[in-house]
């Protein structure tokens, strides 16, 4: 679009004191040649706007810099709609409220700050939203048990198309196993009825809602809001067009046959909870192999979780089943001999009610380890374990049967690892580093993997504590005990959150518009094949597998799979890839506006490139709380350390600026990028820079990166003068002036 | 080692005694115990079975409440018991007692017959004496310490102002003085206890034993109250002229200097 | 950890059967041993005697909580009942406990002489039946009769201890001057049987108990007024069990009732300062504080100050649960804490309502000599000095 | 399909997720917040478990995501009076009080400087004192400074007036309602510490040095009150021992009957606290049970490492009253070994009381017996999302707020397809 820039520089809160605003009005006006550049003490009050907005009007400005104060800040007052480009020049969290007022370097600072928004508003084109064709805005569920049945229900019930595809002839899956229900409502006391079945029944009461069952999904292909689905059932295969993918596969008991420590195989009598619940089902409990009836019984905890050779983590449902289970033998009889051996007992929140009722029904809890289970000669078993409680090891008398409260291991667990096949190339692994096991659920048409990445011991959970459905596959949510160890009631509210996502995922791909984090953002990568290697660094290190490759290896961008982090863009040793509003030229060219004083002014120039999610926001509160550091700093917003493109580093070397600092999120284990591994990857893409510093003979210190969140501001001062104090000692940039 | 204890059922040392309309002892709402020294008999018996092995078996003479007395020694660690018990014998003398509990304990092996010396409620000292003629066997009374060698028995006994040692081949009656062999009725545990229930106690009636009714040979005439101490006596005045009257008092008065 | 102990479920009802219901509600957390008041004393008993300890081999039927120093020590002042987060009926859990041997004949032997005179004069203090109402004569105190309002029963402590009886004559002094319509059946009266009870003698406790509700039904007794916390215990929580149903109050909640309706008060100014120690029996079991606090302080002159550990944490004197017939070595003895802590406040005079603690108290604060710089006075004693110069 | 908008009620983690998530989904949102900021409780934490992660990161995503939506109106300062009408057609009475600072507040702080009265600062459980007008905390949004009235001498003292160059201050503001109509409304009026004063015998109230995980926190944060140096609060010493009791309140039939699901895992977070300001501080943890649920074991595994760990319920802590150390008679279970531990300062787990224990929803609603709004409330078209509803960790009741999100949307739809 031509664009017809205008510049305001508002002279409030304490910019004005600090600064000389004729130079920076010269700076718009001479250097920038921008058309219209006003003034004011106060743009975001009545009288400053109303300027704005009748040159908007009137003046036929289409695109707008706001030098002031933060694009975190007056967000909702300096918003002119989508049609006008709108550009902030910060100069008063990040120069005036942390530099000196009538200083040289803070003035040039500032100037720079306004080139730097200039040079940006050039590149930035508004971006438009991509339209595919034929979007959908059904939701498939895969998995038919208590999660997925639910999903549907709720996606249906807010008015959505919706497909369930369950690999079983029946409808229910773990539900259908169970006698009763732990209690979900008040008093907490009594189990349930298994309320499956009218679920089930539930499901026909929506036309647009279809079931496969016997079904398995043969290929996923495509992206959200235009996923072909090829379902096969009976030998043949159905296909539909899906918006998004909730997976509700669940968990499946763990192996008991490897818990032979605790006699599983070994006497007839000890069997797994999932057993008992299936002779309750039938009536008395009895004993499988003669019949008798079970007069005492003894659950042991923990059979296979808490334990480092099996599952080390806690199953979470164990404790409050094997509670409920012991209500079915105290109802059958009341004088019954029940004992639950347990290491903790995890009867969280409401359950503890249940907790009390089975003690005040006289079952023995014992904490403790089981030290062993022996047989007598009618097949009674006699368990002896640590009592903690008297410090002394106790034995039963002789119980009729044992119950191993086994864990639970999601369905993603299973499959075999490609990499162990060597599949994927090896330089891939240093940066892809990622296990997708083949598990046969999803078998997504997807370059990087069928199914959504493997994480600690199969859950496919998000890594973040308040966005639970944070998935590493946009559109595709997990929901349920394929996520994570849960009970009844979190999977049915789990079901219900998925579904509401899976929506929420087609109405913005439907406007074009990126999911969380960047919703909103219209813009999408954009490939210029024709100067494309085919060299598979975009397709191998999108976070989120949204490129496939065609048979010659060139990426096949999907653009409502993308997250619009711009990794793709950073990984691009060609430079091919942009965004409407965010490009390689735009961030070079910001980094060519900033204006490098020769060597002799002893003024050094550092370019910190700054995550927008967590370390601008952190300059940010800098300058709120007044914190003083250098101003040789030029500091760039990028939307993930992952998005920067090597080519930065070499123009900004070139350009005589003098050092390079990335500040961005927490990488590793427990990471805070949004972007799962933006920073990781700057890290790594780093590490293989030092040869172009050795080829342009500089030192690779002069390039480094800091991790910092939001709370860390106040370390923001120390990081930024010693790396000013490192780059002195390192003496001027040999490339300044050329 | 076949361990015999003979046990009575007495009334509680604290016991307040009244005579019914009859002149009689009224038992009812008297709290019954296990005659004291008898708990130290049983005690030892249960003590040498344990250093032996063998069994002990409490034998007692009485009314339908008697099986409490032999409840407990059984807690204690007995393992059977026999309890004689026939309206007849409710006006039982020591020698009509002396035949029945003889004609039941000779039918049950017996290498030692303990009991307690004495029993507090008629202080006869006599049962196991005689129990001892009727069987033929010797018997050591007030036994203070004894040890058992082979079928040797080397019992002290307490006599006037000391002691005598003697030694006795088994089978051999014993009677218990307080604290024998410086033993303590033991506090049976509460698993004990329940096990006592479920053990032998059996009754046998004269009948029973093969006897006939048997006519005592002492009858109890008259039974009556110690007479209430008097209340004591103040003596008045300065100490030394006081201490002069006491003497005088304890001597004409008390007749005891 | 050495040999193995096998869980004897037999034990475990045998346990439950003889009243411990709610043991099998405790979840083990351990706040009864660490708020139990043996905490607060050394010596071998606080160092064996655990309640939690004791309560989990009865939940698993395992031998070793007969031993005389733990089943014997608790002194049933309900510090642990009274928080315990899942409502475990403690007390009654110990009393069915110590049933299982005491039932079988085997009470501990300092307590051997207690239940034979119980049994043979109906009290435990060997005092002859036909005493029990000696103290009385010359007190013109009326007999109960069809229209007698309130029976006083008189607890066996204060019929027959000399120091105890004291407080029985002045709590007939004051029920007089605030005229009310009392009369008493003393000589026919039955221990009330509370302690025994807690000691675990059922049967002896249900002889005693029967015995007190015929004669109060024969008597046409509606309301009871008790000069003990303990009766006032047994009458109320205990004797329902037995079909025994009657109004059963503490003195000192009829006499502050009646000083709020104006028919008693304290002309006589006594400068005295006063504390109170609550006895477990009256606050903490049956939760009556203010009754007593009101009394006192409507004594002009007098000042009042709380004890730290008053009300519903008040610190049992350890007469309770047979403990009163126990030796405990100085040192060891709750009552002497109550004793430091009255002086630590300046209090000249430390007041309770309790017979039992009347002795406790007396106890400590003789083997404490502290008996110059503080007086232990039962809480009607200190009213009569109050009432008039007489 | 324009739907009827919808009321989020309660501007903490889980109200804000439900607006969020329900505005993502094209659905316009109310959201109504009692305090001048967002964030409810969670702002005032130092990290979550199990990650460590700053609470204030999420949140500023969180309020990104609002910045970039239209579809959202925030009230802070409001409550809800009334409501009337039923599912599909709420009309909702809204007071909103006055914040006595109106937009043009660019939050420079300037008036702070020069306001001459102190008021407890309640963001930190009053510790530590702000002046009369003020800024919640160092990351609020909005970014707007706000007077407590209480403390306000008003305008004859006026010096923020002067001080303020863009007329931001307004002492005359008042309290004014307002009616919205929605088709839905989510309940997520979040949760309070149970009074752990009720606990006579731990002492909280009358022992300096016992506080609540909740004050933990904040004197654990850079932004509490000691700077996040963890002074204790008798006489700023540095802590060289701790003691953390779990189940202050929680699953006992006096105080709280239920478990508060979090805080076993609270405590074991505050721990690390500790042992990252001072390794070698000797930190006691006392429970019954630990309840580090599901993949939370692999944390308290972690931490375990390097705490001590006691079973067994603290009974009696007292205080020496010249040097204010607390000692706690406990035993430890495991040697059955009864003890008496001598620690500079006592963290009481109190327990979790949902808001609606006392303040109840407008209408006629279904609660359980603890107060919290039952899994179904009984009342079409109102849903109680989060701690509300029943004890839950930060990443349950996100989950919670998501699926209440579109039970509220699915109300919106219903009366639009039959209304």
């Amino acid at each position: 679009m031509d664009k017809k820039t205008a510049v305001y520089i508002c002279t409030g809160c304490g910019i004005g004191e600090s600064l000389d605003i004729d130079a920076l009005v010269k700076v718009a006006a001479k250097e920038g040649k921008v058309p219209v550049c006003k003034t004011h003490g106060f743009f975001c009050g009545s009288e400053g706007l109303a300027q704005i907005k009748n040159d908007l009007e009137n003046e036929g400005v289409n695109s707008v810099v706001i030098a002031g104060c933060s694009s975190r800040v007056n967000y909702d007052v300096f918003d002119f709609g989508p049609s006008v480009l709108t550009e902030r020049a910060n100069i008063r969290e990040l120069v005036t409220w942390t530099h000196p007022a009538n200083d040289e370097d803070t003035q040039m600072m500032a100037e720079d700050n306004l080139r730097m928004s200039l040079a940006k508003i050039k590149h930035v084109e508004p971006p438009e939203p991509f339209c595919g064709e034929n979007m959908v805005k059904t939701v498939l569920v895969v998995g038919g048990g208590l999660t997925g049945i639910t999903a549907a229900l709720e996606a249906a019930k807010t008015g959505y198309k919706t497909v369930l595809v369950e690999k079983n002839q029946a409808l229910g899956g773990w539900l259908n196993g169970l006698h009763r229900l732990a209690p979900r409502k008040a008093p907490y006391t009594e189990p349930e009825e298994v309320d499956i079945a009218n679920k089930i029944k539930e499901l026909s009461l929506y036309p647009d809602l279809k079931v496969y069952t016997g079904a398995e999904i043969e290929e996923i292909a495509g992206a959200p809001g235009m996923f072909e689905v090829s379902i096969r059932q009976d030998s043949g295969i159905a296909r539909e067009r899906v918006g998004s993918v909730i997976l509700a596969t669940g968990a499946v008991p763990y192996d008991a046959t490897k818990l032979d420590h605790l006699a599983y195989g070994k006497f007839d009598n000890v069997i797994t909870a999932q057993k008992l619940e299936e002779l309750a089902g039938q009536g008395e409990i009895v004993r499988p192999g003669d019949g008798k009836a079970v007069q005492s019984i003894a659950f042991i905890q923990c059979a296979g979780s808490r334990d480092p050779e099996h599952l080390p983590y806690c199953s979470a449902v164990c404790c409050v089943e094997s509670l409920k289970q012991a209500t079915y033998l105290k109802e059958q009889n009341p004088e019954a001999a029940v004992y639950i051996f347990y290491k903790d007992l995890r009867a969280p929140g409401e359950y503890e009610r249940l907790y009390k009722k089975v003690q005040q029904d006289g079952v023995i809890f014992v904490r403790g380890d089981i030290t062993g289970i022996d047989e007598d000669d009618e097949k009674n078993l006699i368990v002896k374990a640590q009592d903690v409680l008297t410090q002394s090891e106790i034995s039963t008398e002789s119980v009729d049967m044992v119950v191993l409260a086994t864990g639970m291991v999601p369905t993603t667990a299973f499959g075999e690892n490609p990499e162990a096949q060597g599949e994927t190339e090896s330089d891939d692994k240093a940066a892809a580093s990622e296990v997708i096991l083949k598990s046969n659920l999803l078998n997504l048409a997807y370059r990087q993997g069928p199914e959504l990445p493997t994480l600690k011991y199969g859950f496919s959970d998000s890594n973040f504590i308040c966005f639970p459905y944070e998935t590493r596959r946009t559109g595709i949510y997990a929901a349920g005990s394929v996520r994570a160890p849960m009970d009844e009631a979190s999977c049915v509210e789990d079901a219900a959150g998925a579904a509401l996502k899976a929506i929420q995922c087609m109405e913005l791909s439907d406007q074009g518009s990126a999911v969380h984090p960047r919703v909103w953002d219209l813009s999408f990568p954009e490939f210029a094949m024709q100067r494309c290697t085919q060299c598979k660094r975009c397709t191998v290190e999108c976070p989120f597998g949204a490129i496939n490759e065609d048979e010659k290896a060139n990426p096949l961008p999907n653009p409502t799979r993308c997250r619009r982090c711009g990794v793709c863009m950073g990984a691009c040793p060609e430079r091919i890839i942009s965004f409407k509003n965010y490009s390689v030229p735009m961030i070079g060219s910001m980094i060519k506006a900033i204006e490098v004083p020769d060597e002799d002014e002893e003024k050094p120039r550092i370019l910190v490139f700054a995550c927008e999610n967590d370390a601008y926001p952190a300059l940010d509160m800098a300058g709120i709380n007044g914190l003083r550091y250098n101003s040789w700093v030029r500091i760039v917003p990028v939307r993930c350390l992952g998005s920067i493109n090597l080519v930065w580093i070499a123009d900004t070397l070139s350009n005589g600026i003098d050092g390079i600092l990335l500040l961005g999120c927490k990488h590793g284990d427990d990471y805070q990028c949004h972007f799962v591994k933006g920073s990781e990857l700057a890290e790594y893409r780093l590490s293989k820079v030092s040869e172009t510093l050795d080829r342009l003979s500089l030192e690779s210190d002069r390039v480094r990166m800091e991790e910092v969140s939001i709370v860390d501001y106040d370390k923001i001062p120390a990081i930024l003068d010693s790396f000013a104090e490192r780059l002195e000692e390192l003496g001027p940039n040999p490339y300044k002036g050329f | 080692m076949n361990i015999v204890v003979c046990v009575k059922q007495t009334f509680d040392t604290e016991a307040k005694i009244v005579f019914d309309s009859q002149g009689r002892i009224d038992p009812n709402g008297v709290n019954l115990i296990v005659n004291p020294y008898d708990e130290f008999a049983l005690e030892e018996g249960i003590r040498l079975k344990e250093k032996f092995g063998g069994t002990v078996t409490a034998v007692s003479m009485g009314g339908a409440r008697a099986q409490e007395a032999l409840r407990t020694a059984l807690a204690m660690g007995a393992d059977k018991a026999l309890l004689v018990s026939d309206p007849a014998l409710n006006d039982a003398d020591e020698w009509v007692s002396t035949q029945a509990l003889a004609q039941a304990i000779s039918k049950i092996p017996h290498d030692i017959i303990l009991a307690g010396r004495v029993a507090i409620d008629d202080g006869s000292s006599q049962v196991c004496v005689r129990l001892a003629e009727e069987l033929h066997l010797p018997s050591v009374s007030t036994v203070l310490k004894f040890s058992v060698e082979g079928n040797k028995v080397t019992a002290v006994r307490e006599i006037d102002g000391g002691t005598e040692t003697l030694e006795v081949e088994l089978p051999v009656v014993l009677t218990a003085q307080k604290g024998i062999n410086g033993n303590e009725p033991r506090y049976p545990s509460v698993a004990g206890i329940m096990k006592a229930k479920k053990k032998e106690l059996k009754t046998m009636t004269l009948a029973d034993l093969g006897l006939s009714a048997l006519e005592p040979k002492m009858k109890i005439s008259k039974y009556d109250l110690p007479a209430p101490r008097q209340a004591g006596k103040k003596i008045p005045g300065e100490p030394a002229a006081a201490a002069q009257e006491l003497v005088r008092l304890l001597h004409e008065e008390a007749k005891v200097l | 950890m050495d040999e193995i102990k096998n869980v004897s479920l037999e034990m475990k009802d045998y346990i439950a059967s003889s009243g411990a219901e709610t043991l099998s509600w405790c979840m083990q957390c351990g706040l009864c041993t660490n708020l139990c008041p043996w905490r607060l004393v050394p010596g071998e008993v606080s160092e064996n005697f655990n309640i939690r300890k004791m309560q989990r081999l009865g939940q698993l039927g395992l031998e070793g909580f007969e031993e005389e120093n733990i089943l014997f020590a608790c002194v049933t002042c309900g510090m642990c009942q009274i928080n315990c987060p899942r409502n475990v009926e403690i007390i009654d859990n110990v009393r069915s406990m110590r049933n299982t041997t005491v039932g079988a004949g085997f009470l501990p032997a300092h307590l051997r002489p207690i239940a034979g005179s119980l049994h043979a004069n109906g009290n435990p203090w060997s005092g002859e039946r036909e005493k029990r109402a000696a103290w009385q004569n010359g007190l013109d105190i009326p007999a109960f009769t069809e229209d007698t309002e309130y029976l006083l029963f008189v607890c066996c402590t204060s019929c027959y201890d000399t120091r105890s009886q004291k407080i029985a004559k002045s709590i007939v002094r004051l029920l007089k001057a605030a005229g009310v319509n009392f009369g008493v059946l003393t000589a026919e009266e039955n221990c009330c049987g509370e302690s025994i009870r807690k000691l675990g003698d059922e049967e002896l406790f249900q002889k005693l108990a029967q015995g007190n509700i015929d004669l109060f039904k024969r008597n046409g007794v509606k309301k009871i007024i008790t000069t003990s916390p303990h009766c006032l215990y047994a009458f109320k929580k205990d004797y329902p069990e037995l079909g025994g149903e009657f109004e059963v109050m503490h003195y000192s909640e009829v006499l502050a009732q009646l000083v709020k309706e104006g028919k008693l008060a304290f002309p006589e100014e006594l400068v005295r300062k006063v504390t109170f120690h609550d006895p477990c029996y009256l606050g903490r079991h049956n939760q009556v504080f203010d009754p007593p606090r009101e009394l006192i302080q409507a004594i002009p002159g007098v000042e009042f100050v709380e004890l730290d550990r008053s009300r519903n944490k008040s610190l049992c004197c350890a007469g309770g649960g047979g403990r009163i017939w126990a030796e405990v070595p100085m040192g060891e003895r709750f009552g002497e804490l109550r004793i430091t802590g009255a002086v630590e406040k300046q209090a000249d005079t430390l007041v309770t309502a309790c017979p039992y603690c009347i002795i406790m108290l007396d106890d400590a604060c003789a083997g404490l000599e502290k008996g110059d710089v503080l007086q232990v006075m039962e809480m009607s004693e200190l009213l009569c000095k109050a009432l008039d110069p007489k | 399909m324009a739907l009827k908008s919808i009321l989020v009620v309660g501007g903490g983690i889980s109200g804000l997720t439900a607006a969020v998530e329900a505005s993502e989904a094209g659905i316009e949102v109310y959201l109504v917040e009692k305090r001048p900021y967002l964030g409810g409780r969670v702002a005032q934490m130092n990290q979550y478990f199990p990650k460590l992660c700053p609470p204030n990161c999420g949140l500023e995503i969180n309020f990104r995501r609002i910045k970039q939506n239209p579809r959202i109106r925030i009230f802070t300062l409001a409550e809800v009076e009334k409501i009337e009408g039923a599912e599909g057609d709420f009309t909702v009475t809204v007071k909103a009080n006055p914040r006595y600072v109106n937009e043009n507040c660019t939050a420079c702080g300037k008036c702070a400087q020069v306001c001459p009265v102190q008021r407890e600062n309640e963001f930190n459980y009053g510790l530590g004192k702000t002046p009369a007008i003020f800024k919640a905390h160092e990351f609020a949004f909005p970014l707007k400074y706000v007077i407590d009235n209480k403390a306000c001498l008003g305008t004859e003292c006026g010096k923020c007036l002067e001080a303020c160059q863009y007329q931001a201050i307004e002492l005359d503001m008042q309290a004014k309602s307002f009616k919205l109509n929605v088709g839905a409304i989510v309940w997520a009026t979040g949760w309070e510490p149970y009074d752990a004063a009720k606990i006579d015998y731990y002492g909280y109230g009358r022992f300096e040095n016992v506080v609540t995980n909740v004050i933990f926190e904040r004197l654990a944060s850079a932004n509490g009150p000691t700077g996040g140096k963890l002074l204790r609060p008798s006489d700023g010493k540095e802590l060289e021992s701790i003691a953390f009791i779990q189940c202050a309140g929680s699953r006992d039939e006096n105080h709280l009957p239920y478990c508060s699901a979090v805080c076993c895992m609270a405590s074991l977070k505050q721990a690390t606290y500790v042992k990252a300001l001072n390794p070698t501080a000797k930190v006691y943890m006392f429970y019954i049970d630990v309840r580090a649920m599901g993949k939370h074991e692999d944390f308290y595994t972690k931490v375990a490492d390097d705490i001590t760990l006691v079973k067994g319920k603290v009974g009696e802590i007292s205080e020496d009253p010249s040097t204010k150390d607390l000692t706690l008679q406990v035993e430890d279970q495991l040697t059955g070994n009864i003890m008496r531990q001598k620690v500079d300062m006592v963290v009481l787990a109190a327990g979790m009381v949902p808001a609606t224990f006392d303040a109840k929803v407008p209408l006629s609603v279904s609660y359980d017996e603890d107060g919290f709004i039952a899994s179904d409330s009984q009342q079409p078209g109102i849903y109680g999302a989060g701690c509300v509803k029943k004890p839950m960790d930060v990443a349950s009741s996100v989950k919670d707020a998501t699926a209440a999100a579109l039970k509220a949307i699915q109300s919106t739809v219903r009366r639009q397809l039959n209304g």
